[in-house]
């Protein structure tokens, strides 16, 4: 039984089909890696899945109940977490409060008791988001300004804060592009390690085919807001299709 | 009927006032993303600098544009020296909104310092008195004044911005500024200019203005409020939307006042703008921007 | 070298020795200040007091959740008639309070839905839209404001042995206190987190589900709180209130006590209030150029010191930290 | 030959942290085309922007000599008025204006008698912009809106015109037809600096080529000498197929000889 399915999806902006009927679905405990070059419509799908874009046609079916029409917040309490392509941390608060927004939604709140200073939750918590930094090694950056913080150290932050919510479903938008040579390699280690200790399902978005192959038990590949091909990695790799979407036409 | 097409004419005459305002923060939102809050102030500068220009004897004619010219230098001054210093260390939009706050707080105290804080009344060559009748309708001569300069002045700028080379470039300038850059266009001349013409539009109005509502130094603070709501309602960003904003939210008030009751008249404006706001906060001839994720 | 053993430790609000001792030095310096005989000082500082309750809340809205708002003086008239009219009716002057701020608060909540779907700009029209509704509903109805005659408002009655005027500094002292640690309680709780998180990237706080509604809706109803609250305490102040009180003009004092004090700094809004309060009466006879002090201290501040004050104040403070060696 | 455009050991960095180039040299003849080829993230599109000036204060380090004259860190109106136009990714239209002022804003600032000639000369070259001139350019399709951005680009009579992914997001024909006006405006003596994913389609059109990865120059070379290297055969052309094992990430750094 998968964990997500998605039927038919399409959405268009103006005139351009961003997304055009793409059927995609992730088991439990697998990566799944999208590739596609650039404006393939890889991030928007993401957009679709976390309730930021609502689809125009089509379905999304997380653990048997559709997400359309949820808003992000409603989504992300199901369980689905992402990280962005472009970083959207909160850049003015440290790296511990980034990651303990993302226990958020674990939180009992009472506003009463946080104007009183009530703090049992905030320890709760606060030992979670412990086991989190020691697990991408963030112990040095705690309590630093996340703006200040190298930016690979900050990619890191932004997967910590995905994790911090528990996800069931972590969705990675380009995590390791940008990043030098040994943060690349530290980075799709990172992936699969995540993978394996907190036993959930990943969507990788890349366009560095090599990468994603490896990390990758099965794969897509999009291309103008279709998907092109799909299968285990070996086989989207040696679709001619795909081939001609990355090194261009003769 | 008659008293119906009464309130529009008078509605129509302070609307084209209004959208004269609306034009202006309209002009230098486009360009630039800035909501002026200092443009009532810039038109309370221009108008009693005519006030001045008046009292030393020189004729309408000439002190008029005079004031006017002064209000649009005022502005390109503010511009220079206080907008581009703070774009250059990374300005939020936010925080050139702020300034304009600040700008505004100046020139609202050198005014008061200056001029003095007591009403004055403007000499003005058109008189509130004198009527002009058509077929039972009534409109006294500074009406029509009003009316004709609104809609001179409103056409005029149309005429520049999308006719003229000039006005091409400040469209695109205000729509992509680094591929206008790129082109070599010159964005700080073009963006200046915008603030410039869009301060000397506010003086015409706050001119007009004046011999109605004397002359203190918050006299523009109701009109640039009316302003800014026909902007909103038109749609910030879009110049003809000012326009029919401004006229539109003129006559809804004169219709208001005469019809429902004269002292709620003022807050039909702000009802005016949250409605819109809730509703299609695009306004009626605005297009969104849209953020990409 | 102190190290912290737990992370309760962490979260205390006062984590250092020193600065425990500099905010004690500080509070008893303020409780002292009565006995100094001086009225004028005493008055002042009442003022500020009162002033600080509301800037910190427009802080936790502005500064904080990043929420532009310009209709402060609108959340201070509910305030104030709300609390004039409840003490006419004789109902105690706890309850009193509380009417004030709550009623603001809910309007606060009303005023905050266009938030949801505004930005920027927008919202700052909405809100000014609002603030000046209210003045003129003010100046048209006399059941609310009094008629030509304006509302009395009966003040605190002399306690303990003290004045009057020495009653109301320490009640004001008290709450102005009260107030202050429950906006630092709030700002480092999961709230104040939301807060910040919407400010700073909006999207990705709602991705990591924060409900951006009830958050800011939250932040409008505790800054409108605060905003109530000092106007009910402004009208015990000066046992008089009138509409012109109310102008669009206490709107943008408020605001620009906020920006100069800091945004996003509880402390700084504090500064601020002293601030606005204080300039008017350093300039005495030129009340005209009043204006033009903010303006340009808020011109000077965006562009070279974007913190504010307390911005300034945080640099001379790590300056003496490092001081041996910078 | 001496070089047109001579860059050397620049440094660009974003938000004062970010390395995005490091310490980058590369030089460019008159009156040639050339390409640079790299994968995403590697510096391409910030390389062509610290040229342009569009970067606040980038390069912090190095140097830009164009004509004998530095240009690092001048506004990006005076580098354009000194001939270096930029086409960016994103085409850099003014999508509310007709064709026909987007054109007119290319000539802003000649004073010449030759406007138009060069007009007649691009609609020449795209028939379809003549046709579409009173349209909005937002109207137009991606491969039309490209043609509109190059022979915008042309009117200002460019010394050096830089395209940036000029065949992103474009049908295979159009791509080649937009690469074939490029060599015919590179003909009259424009020279051309082409940042491409595309590396078959860049390195037909281009004479030389630099591989740019991590914000470096790691590779440079004739056309001809790069498609005939087996790493960029592989890499960048899709040849030599057989990727031993995809999961042989290893393997694949190792064997690159840079």
């Amino acid at each position: 039984m998968g964990m997500l399915e998605i039927k038919n999806l399409s959405i268009h902006f103006g005139g351009i089909r961003a997304l055009n009927g793409i059927d995609l679905a992730v088991r439990d405990n697998e990566i799944l890696s999208i590739i596609g070059p650039n404006g393939s419509g890889k991030t928007t799908l993401f957009n679709c899945l976390t309730g930021i874009y609502h689809p125009d046609e089509g379905d999304i079916i997380y653990q048997g109940e559709s997400l359309l029409g949820l808003s992000p917040d409603l989504i992300a309490i199901r369980g689905i977490a992402r990280t962005f392509q472009n970083l959207r941390l909160f850049m003015n608060m440290n790296v511990l409060d980034n990651l303990m927004l993302g226990r958020h939604v674990h939180m009992k709140k009472n506003i009463f008791a946080a104007f009183l200073r009530l703090r049992r939750e905030e320890l709760r918590h606060r030992e979670r988001v412990e086991e989190i930094i020691d697990f991408l090694d963030l112990q040095a950056y705690r309590k630093s300004r996340v703006a200040d913080c190298p930016y690979g150290v900050q990619k890191r932050i932004e997967m910590g804060r995905a994790l911090a919510l528990e996800p069931k479903l972590l969705l990675l938008d380009e995590p390791i592009s940008g990043l030098t040579s040994e943060e690349k390699e530290e980075a799709a280690y990172r992936v699969t390690e995540i993978r394996g200790r907190f036993k959930i399902a990943i969507i990788l978005v890349e366009h560095d085919l090599k990468i994603a192959s490896r990390l990758a038990d099965s794969m897509a590949a999009f291309n103008y807001g279709q998907k092109i091909a799909a299968g285990t990695p070996e086989e989207v790799q040696r679709n001619p299709e795909v081939i001609r979407a990355y090194v261009g036409e003769e | 009927m008659r008293q119906f097409m009464q309130y529009v004419i008078s509605g129509l005459a302070t609307g084209s006032i209004y959208a004269l305002v609306a034009l202006g923060l309209a002009l230098i939102y486009r360009s630039t993303r800035i909501l002026n809050f200092a443009h009532g102030d810039m038109a309370t500068a221009g108008t009693f600098v005519a006030f001045s220009l008046l009292g030393m004897n020189l004729a309408p004619i000439i002190s008029f544009p005079l004031a006017i010219l002064s209000g649009s230098a005022l502005a390109m001054l503010f511009y220079f020296a206080i907008l581009v210093p703070a774009q250059r260390r990374n300005a939020t939009p936010l925080g050139q909104i702020i300034l304009t706050v600040g700008l505004g707080l100046i020139l609202q105290g050198l005014i008061s310092y200056l001029w003095g804080t007591d009403t004055k009344t403007l000499t003005f060559p058109l008189s509130d008195t004198k009527l002009w009748r058509f077929q039972g309708l009534v409109i006294s001569e500074l009406g029509l004044g009003t009316f004709v300069i609104g809609l001179l002045g409103s056409g005029l700028l149309y005429l520049l911005v999308q006719k003229t080379r000039l006005g091409i470039a400040m469209r695109a300038t205000s729509e992509n500024l680094q591929a206008a850059q790129t082109l070599g266009i010159p964005t700080r001349m073009i963006l200046s200019l915008a603030w410039g013409l869009a301060a000397g539009l506010s003086v015409l109005a706050g001119i007009f203005l004046a011999p109605a509502l004397l002359l203190d130094p918050f006299f523009m603070l109701e009109p640039f409020l009316k302003g800014f709501a026909a902007a909103i309602l038109g749609g910030l960003n879009s110049l003809p939307g000012a326009i029919v904003g401004g006229l539109i939210l003129g006559v809804a008030e004169s219709l208001a006042g005469g019809y429902i009751t004269i002292a709620f008249k003022n807050t039909l404006a702000f009802l005016i703008i949250i409605v819109i706001l809730m509703v299609r906060h695009e306004g009626l001839l605005g297009t969104e921007f849209k953020e990409r994720v | 070298m102190d190290l912290t053993e737990s992370y309760r430790e962490e979260l205390r609000l006062i984590r250092k020795p020193w600065t425990g001792a500099g905010i004690g030095l500080v509070v008893l310096a303020l409780l002292v200040i009565p006995w100094l005989k001086m009225d004028y000082l005493v008055y002042m500082a009442t003022v500020v007091f009162i002033y600080a309750i509301g800037v910190q809340g427009q802080n936790i809205l502005i500064g904080y959740t990043g929420q532009i708002s310009f209709g402060q003086a609108g959340f201070l008239a509910i305030g104030a008639y709300t609390f004039g009219h409840a003490s006419a009716l004789g109902i105690p002057l706890p309850l009193g309070l509380l009417a004030a701020g709550a009623l603001a608060g809910i309007f606060g909540v009303i005023v905050g839905f266009p938030s949801l779907r505004l930005k920027g700009p927008y919202l700052a029209i909405a809100t000014m839209g609002f603030g000046i509704a209210v003045y003129q509903i003010l100046l048209n109805s006399e059941v609310i404001s009094g008629g030509r005659m304006g509302l009395m408002v009966k003040k605190l009655p002399a306690l303990f042995g003290l004045t009057q005027q020495v009653t109301f500094y320490y009640f004001t002292l008290l709450l102005a206190l009260i107030f202050t640690l429950i906006s630092y309680n709030t700002i480092s709780s999961y709230a104040g987190r939301a807060f910040i998180a919407i400010r700073d990237n909006d999207i990705a706080a709602e991705a990591m589900g924060v409900n951006l509604a009830r958050y800011k809706l939250l932040s409008f109803a505790m800054s409108s709180f605060y905003m109530g609250l000092q106007g009910a305490l402004y009208s015990l102040l000066i046992g008089f209130l009138e509409p012109n009180l109310f102008t669009f003009m206490e709107s943008v004092t408020i605001f620009v006590a906020v920006i100069i004090g800091g945004l996003a700094s509880i402390g700084g809004s504090i500064m601020g209030a002293a601030f606005v309060i204080l300039v008017p009466q350093v300039l005495g006879a030129m009340k005209e150029l009043v204006p033009v002090i903010f303006g340009v201290t808020i011109l000077i501040i965006l562009i070279f010191e974007p913190q504010g004050i307390a911005g300034r104040w945080l640099k001379i403070r790590l300056y003496f930290r490092n001081w041996p060696f910078r | 030959m001496t070089s047109f455009l001579k860059i050397a050991n620049i440094e660009t960095l974003y938000f004062d942290r970010i390395y995005a180039l490091h310490g980058l040299s590369l030089e460019i003849r008159e009156g040639e085309i050339f390409a640079i080829l790299g994968p995403n993230g590697a510096g391409k599109t910030t390389l062509l922007r610290t040229i342009a000036g569009l970067l606040k204060d980038q390069p912090k380090k190095g140097t830009l000599e164009f004509n004998g004259r530095f240009i690092q860190r001048l506004s990006p109106e005076k580098i354009s008025s000194l001939g270096i136009v930029y086409v960016p990714e994103d085409r850099g239209l003014f999508r509310e204006l007709t064709v026909r002022e987007n054109l007119e804003l290319g000539c802003w600032g000649r004073g010449d008698s030759g406007i138009e000639t060069d007009m007649n000369y691009v609609h020449d070259l795209f028939p379809i912009l003549k046709e579409r001139r009173n349209q909005q350019a937002e109207t137009l399709s991606g491969g039309e809106q490209q043609m509109l951005a190059i022979a915008r680009a042309y009117l200002r009579k460019p010394k050096l015109l830089m395209l940036d992914e000029p065949s992103l997001g474009l049908a295979p024909l159009i791509a080649r037809n937009v690469c074939d006006a490029l060599v015919k405006i590179s003909n009259l003596g424009t020279t051309i600096l082409l940042v491409e994913q595309n590396a078959k389609l860049a390195l037909r059109i281009a004479h030389y080529g630099y591989i740019l990865e991590a914000g470096r120059i790691v590779l440079k070379g004739t056309s001809q000498e790069l498609m005939e290297n087996p790493d960029v055969q592989e890499l960048y052309l899709g040849l030599g197929g057989e990727t031993a094992s995809p999961k042989g990430w290893r393997l694949y750094k190792k064997r690159r000889s840079w």
